[in-house]
């Protein structure tokens, strides 16, 4: 059964990616996701942006169903379902939070709610770089391909750099996959704590469709957080998913 | 105390994995095997990739839920990959297909069997799919002759999954003379709407009803197959906890299939449900899960 | 904003109670449109004198009821009493009857037209009583003529209740052809076993299922028949709230009637639906109930 | 759905009547009543008639089911639902409580939750006397039809005269319905509030059926405990009751 949320701003975040922000007392922790409903086009996975008063998603114009959001207004209704999945397990250690595009979404929540962590916010080039300015209190970094600002390469590459240099507890991560895959990777072989928000094709959002599915981990029921243990099995990872009908595609 | 032989296969218990439900591929299929599933039923698998509906989907209840997948497969050829997998996974996989017309339905099998299936379902039930499933199973005639074929070619058992969205499933059940064993019951054709998009939820407008609340339905519809056709009946519907299992046992049911208490309970209920069923067992002095297979009927 | 006119029939709010609910005496059904109901249908009644079946006849769950009542009912000559005190009662009364003829059936609708009911309702479609209702009701050609006969024989509206117990009920809402009125549904075949008497719990082992679980299954039979009988169609099953009347009315129907309801919330529901109903359409902007009928349809 | 509960002890209280204790977690009030389920027999209504570590039902032989029930013993089970119905109102005012026959069944509970009651126990003779030695806190009179014990008469006009004599702020009554419907009318004459509980045949104890309503009032749900307001318009009390098929017939 849907819930009907009012939208009661929209605020244009990068020249692709809108946040919408409304009011729902349901209770999400960082990481969770909802199934958003646009009556007549679609329905798709959405994490919490901000666990406010106000609560928030932030959405990458993509396809129809993005499109559709995108052209929301204030008064707007939107429908959901949830909250879903397993969020982050915070940590009081340092941490290191590693986003890249819309990745920040789901992390922007963890972050204000972490004691002690660094940020690196990474985006192919300045303009699509989010939620730069949201965490005063916190170190961040800025890594973009092109290098139009900060760091210039991937996000992967700058937090190698400050791993080495600094004892994080745990390292957070959301984003593309190959980038998530190489910062897995990195903690892996360094023996760092991980968890790391998965994407895949989402259809039930409650763990019997089997559509989400990586290596047997479903990641709307058993994720989409998973940590290093779970992720370390997971043969996929980086590498492959599925379709709507279950074929496996290449990433 | 909880194995169980049905047509010759040997499931170490009678709580088998539903088709459709975490069964896409093997990697999830091993998962639910190790939360102590005694049996896999695949995902139902036609003759060509199907993408399925356009999300929604589901519709989730207080006490169930309405979906329209709409046979979302990878296609018989590309499923091979996945059932090549399950090969020596410990229990029987029971590969379920759909198809359109009696070939179709001849090819799927033979090629599930071809794959390691160590038995074939039916899937003559799926309420939802435009000339598939349901609009097949409700005609005896049809029903009759799909399984007379299948079973002429091949020769691993061939299960008979029923709709319960006829006038009498118990006419249904003698025209699938030939099948080695019955499933009961595939979903119920339901639909929500949504007052305030004032439009059908499911982008397919209708759905079937699975759950908790479709539980008293296939009951009956086990109890009366069970007076009247003489083979094992796999009960499915709305199997949530280990009462739920008893009552179909005791209506007749030889196994149960779980599917959507998994969204609620998690694949952990396998584990659960066996060892709560054990224990009510012990506790009443039965040896086997087998001797209290219809004995409600007196 | 709520009033209705089915049949040149007035009701002041489409919110009726259903039949074999709190509706066997006139000062029960008093009460119920006391408590807001803008019609009452009676219970089911017949040629003679029936004591029902033996208890237990109701298995509770926590989605809903199994009934297996067996149509208790003091007989037609005995009803006419509580049909006279009904009289002024201030809303439309609905004479709910069953036979096992097409003569019974007729003879019954006459008695109720003379009582001063002010329609006639077929049930066709009790789940659970041998030789009566459903057995019927999934016949076409049966229904077809029950309902041209009582149609021959009385003046006032005819109404058909339909049972969701067959395979298509688009087929049968044909069939009733020269009914004024379609109502659906009745309830679904069922059953219970208790796993510790290792038995049914009814006494007549079937019952039928009603209340929220049901209400998919409605919804769905009421929405398939408005799109293919232009008739006006009274939902029933498991409406419970403010919303589920709503999908209702959206999915085709004109009115709903109230039956398991009120063992969960009392018989001020008919109150606190009406209310919330009409709060629901004045937010919307809609003047009348009538203007969201079938509005889900597009 | 019922529970299964263990016979605990089975005691014999008069010729005619045994009663069975049992363990049960639920929580009803005096006055409310259990569906007593003997499979393969029948399923009728019962009083609690003691709410403490140890339940208990209190049962007439009058016929097949009660019969069944009467052959049950000590770890024999019985499958119940329920608590269902309103139960009594207590007060803190002097109160008088009349039970007659099983009525008194009924009435127990509520006698030992009353700080100040005195208690009618009526029945035919001597040896039908239910729970004479039960309430030794409080003043209890007893009254047989035959003398054989106590006032010889009916118990209504034993009250009668007890009423008389003393200010009751409640009068409480179970039993045999002209006995009930004798006391109302005595309560109603001198405008003593007045809760009675009644007795119907029940189908399905949740008020849907209409088999156990009189005069528009289900007992099951509406009751079995009614007070003075609704006593008084129901002209059915004590004259007509229905039969299994809702058929009206004389008491
Ligand atoms: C747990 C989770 C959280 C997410 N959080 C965010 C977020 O905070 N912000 C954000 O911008 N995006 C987020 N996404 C991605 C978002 O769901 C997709 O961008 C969106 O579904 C695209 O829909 P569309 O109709 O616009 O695209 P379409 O044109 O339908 O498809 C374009 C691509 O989007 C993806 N997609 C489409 N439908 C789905 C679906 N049902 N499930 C998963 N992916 C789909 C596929 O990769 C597809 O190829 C999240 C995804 C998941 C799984
Ligand atoms: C709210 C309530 C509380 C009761 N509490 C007690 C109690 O504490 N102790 C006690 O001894 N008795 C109690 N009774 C009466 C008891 O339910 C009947 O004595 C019992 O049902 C008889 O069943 P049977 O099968 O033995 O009799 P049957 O042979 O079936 O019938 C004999 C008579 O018992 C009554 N009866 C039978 N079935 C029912 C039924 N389903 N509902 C109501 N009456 C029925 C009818 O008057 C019937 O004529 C109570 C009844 C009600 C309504
Ligand atoms: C999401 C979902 C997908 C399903 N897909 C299939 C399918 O592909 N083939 C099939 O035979 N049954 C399918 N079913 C029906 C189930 O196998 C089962 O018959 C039904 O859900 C009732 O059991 P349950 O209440 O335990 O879920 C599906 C059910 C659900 C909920
Ligand atoms: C206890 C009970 C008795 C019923 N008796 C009758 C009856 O006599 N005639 C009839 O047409 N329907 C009868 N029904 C069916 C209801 O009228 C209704 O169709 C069904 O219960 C679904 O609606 P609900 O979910 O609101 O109860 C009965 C239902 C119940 C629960
Ligand atoms: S989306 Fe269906 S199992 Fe995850
Ligand atoms: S017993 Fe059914 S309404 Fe009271």
């Amino acid at each position: 059964m849907y819930r009907v949320v009012r939208i009661e701003k929209v605020v244009q975040e990068t020249p692709s990616i809108k946040s919408f922000y409304f009011v729902d007392n349901s209770n999400p922790a960082p990481g969770q996701f909802y199934m958003v409903w646009i009556p007549g086009v679609d329905e798709f996975p959405m994490s919490i942006s901000a666990i406010d008063d106000l609560k928030r998603f932030t959405v990458k114009k993509i396809g129809d169903g993005t499109a559709a959001m995108h052209n929301l207004q204030e008064g707007d209704r939107l429908w959901i379902r949830g909250p879903y999945g397993r969020g982050f397990k915070p940590t009081d250690e340092p941490a290191l939070v590693v986003g890249g595009g819309t990745g920040m979404a789901t992390l922007a929540p963890l972050i204000n709610a972490l004691r002690d962590a660094d940020v690196i916010i990474a985006a192919r080039n300045e303009k699509e770089l989010l939620f730069v300015d949201e965490f005063p209190d916190k170190e961040v970094h800025i890594a973009t391909d092109d290098g139009s600002r900060g760091f210039k390469g991937f996000a992967s590459e700058l937090a190698a750099v400050l791993i080495d240099k600094k004892e994080y507890g745990m390292v957070y991560t959301c984003g593309p996959e190959p980038m998530i895959k190489a910062i897995v990777d990195i903690c892996l072989a360094r023996k760092i704590p991980v968890q790391a928000s998965l994407e895949r094709f989402m259809k039930c959002g409650i763990g019997v469709c089997d559509s989400c599915s990586i290596n047997g981990f479903r990641v709307c029921a058993d994720g989409p957080v998973f940590s290093e243990k779970e992720l370390a099995q997971m043969t996929e990872l980086g590498k492959w998913k599925r379709d709507p009908s279950g074929m496996k595609v290449k990433i | 105390m909880l194995s169980i032989t049905i047509n010759n296969l040997h499931f170490p218990n009678p709580f088998l994995l539903a088709s459709g439900i975490l069964d896409e591929s093997a990697d999830t299929m091993f998962r639910i095997i190790k939360h102590g599933a005694g049996g896999v039923v695949t995902k139902s698998i036609g003759m060509k990739k199907r993408g399925g509906y356009q999300n929604p989907v589901i519709y989730e209840l207080p006490y169930g839920l309405i979906n329209a997948m709409g046979l979302p497969n990878p296609g018989i050829e590309a499923f091979g990959e996945e059932m090549k997998k399950l090969k020596n996974c410990g229990v029987p996989v029971i590969g379920s297909i759909f198809g359109g017309t009696t070939d179709e339905f001849v090819y799927l099998a033979k090629k599930m069997e071809n794959y390691g299936a160590d038995a074939v379902e039916l899937n003559l039930s799926c309420p939802h799919a435009k000339g598939y499933g349901m609009e097949i199973g409700v005609n005896p005639n049809l029903v009759a002759e799909i399984v007379g074929e299948v079973k002429k070619s091949v020769s691993i058992p061939v299960w008979c999954k029923l709709t319960p969205n006829v006038t009498d499933i118990v006419e249904i059940a003698k025209a699938a003379d030939k099948a080695d064993a019955l499933v009961m019951i595939n979903t119920l054709k339901a639909m929500a709407i949504d007052i305030e998009a004032q439009r059908p939820v499911l982008s397919n407008t209708y759905g079937g009803l699975s759950g908790p609340c479709v539980k008293p339905v296939g009951l009956r519809a086990v109890y009366d197959v069970f007076k009247e056709v003489d083979k094992p009946i796999i009960g499915v519907g709305g199997v949530c906890s280990w009462t739920d299992a008893l009552e179909y046992f005791m209506a007749g049911a030889s196994a149960v299939q779980i599917g959507t208490a998994i969204a609620t309970k998690g694949p952990t209920i396998f584990a659960e449900i066996s060892r709560d069923v054990a224990d009510w067992l012990k506790k009443h002095g039965y040896d086997s899960i087998k001797d209290v297979v219809g004995v409600a009927h007196r």
